[in-house]
């Protein structure tokens, strides 16, 4: 992708903050209102964190996140090589989780969907998982 | 960013302040200190003040669920206030406001938990 | 590199202040010095603006920053396939530029090596760049 | 963060405030406004006010000497004021202080110019 940029840090929570200050800093030069930058940041939180949680399970492991905004649509890819999910319908659903024990809300693709204007989940069980997420920005739309 | 917190007891009252970025790296150790209070004190209320909290993800909102939960099993109750913009844009579309009590500030969190 | 962090991202001027931000907030757990943290924002700036002014040409291009502290020692690697350095020597004399009609001080290689801990040039003619960076933090080696 | 600039004109005196982040990025269209007030006015002193920036690099340095080398190729001196301390460990190292006069604030740096 053109101006892209692409972050590979491990899979540890610490980086969980650096991942959101990114996608902030990387939105900035665009303008974006109080709410777009909000939003972004916590779906980026919420993806990253499903790739430590649920991806690698707490085990050592890469997560990369690009970054991308072409004619007003900010893309968002999150990538990891963990488990992968087997049903990717059943895991959209909101409140479902497969680690209740961890206290998990099963809310975070109920938010990225909600949040962005696009979610999509790839996966392959044992191989990984990429989630890419689309978002118009309203001040690029507009021209301003 | 990371978490500030402040835990105070007034009784049967725990006043927990929140400051920083309430995300999954600040998850276990929050939940671990709030625990500590609700087994080591006889706390019957909880107010939790978000004034302080720019960012909430889903991690959050699980520990503070997951805490409510054990209040209400004893008959406790939990007020949540000083919520910023993006905390209430999560909160919202979570429903969260539709089973705890949310008020303007601790002020009024204690005027309606009834503490003084 | 064990906990490392990478980014790739174009070679356009835009992004300078992107690596400033990314290298502040990887730092910030660590509990820096002010100093500390506005010399490293410093080195990151040259040597980025370098591979941009000097490895590509304004060409379009990929910038590499790699980061990693391992036992109190910030690690900054930046990294361009750009056109190289002939006379490593030469380039890190004080005031030397080969672009003195962009108005360029000649003052870059001098700051990352004043600010920095040790200052390391590879290169190869036609290749590329890679200017390794690194600094001891005085919180993590006071074991604060 | 980006650069922010205020240029005003008392006379043959130009004050320049800039606040946010001087760097490569900011320095083309920079030193094209800062030309365009020493051509079209009848600029003999400059005061470069940097209270406002917390980050400057070498490119920013090569812009304000090529400024500095202009104004002084026909008689004009250039003041500047305000430095933060990272502004200041750069210039410091560069040897800046022994070439341009530094004033605490602009009130000083026009007392030191006299010009009202
Ligand atoms: N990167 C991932 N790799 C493997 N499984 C995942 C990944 N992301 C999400 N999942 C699965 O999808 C479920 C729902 O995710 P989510 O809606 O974010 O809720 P939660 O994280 O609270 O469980 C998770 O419980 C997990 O089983
Ligand atoms: N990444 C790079 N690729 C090719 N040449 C470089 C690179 N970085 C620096 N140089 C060379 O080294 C010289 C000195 O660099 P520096 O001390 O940063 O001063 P300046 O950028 O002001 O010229 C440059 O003028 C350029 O010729």
């Amino acid at each position: 992708m053109k101006n892209e940029v692409v972050v590979q840090f491990p899979s540890l929570s610490e980086y969980e903050s650096l991942a959101r200050v990114i996608v902030s800093s990387f939105m900035l030069p665009y303008d974006p209102t109080f709410d777009e930058l909000s939003d972004v940041k916590t779906v980026v939180s919420e993806a990253v964190t499903n790739a430590i949680i649920h991806g690698y399970e707490y085990q050592p492991g890469i997560v990369e996140l690009r970054l991308a905004i072409v004619a007003g649509i900010l893309t968002i890819v999150i990538k990891d090589n963990g488990q992968g999910i087997d049903n990717i319908e059943q895991v959209k659903e909101p409140l479902f989780t497969t680690k209740p024990e961890c206290e998990r809300s099963g809310m975070g693709f109920t938010i990225m969907e909600q949040f962005m204007d696009r979610c999509h989940i790839e996966s392959t069980p044992g191989k990984g998982t990429v989630v890419t997420l689309e978002k118009m920005l309203v001040s690029v739309a507009m021209g301003v | 960013m990371g978490l500030m917190k402040e835990f105070e007891v007034h009784d049967d009252c725990l006043i927990v302040r929140l400051t920083g970025d309430l995300d999954h790296h600040e998850t276990d150790q929050f939940r671990e200190e709030w625990m500590y209070y609700l087994t080591n004190y006889p706390i019957n209320h909880v107010i939790l003040s978000l004034a302080g909290v720019d960012f909430i993800d889903s991690s959050g909102l699980g520990v503070i669920l997951g805490r409510y939960k054990v209040l209400k099993s004893y008959g406790g109750s939990l007020v949540i206030c000083g919520i910023t913009r993006q905390v209430k844009r999560l909160f919202d579309l979570s429903g969260l406001f539709k089973i705890i009590t949310f008020t303007e500030d601790e002020y009024d969190a204690r005027e309606w938990l009834g503490v003084s």
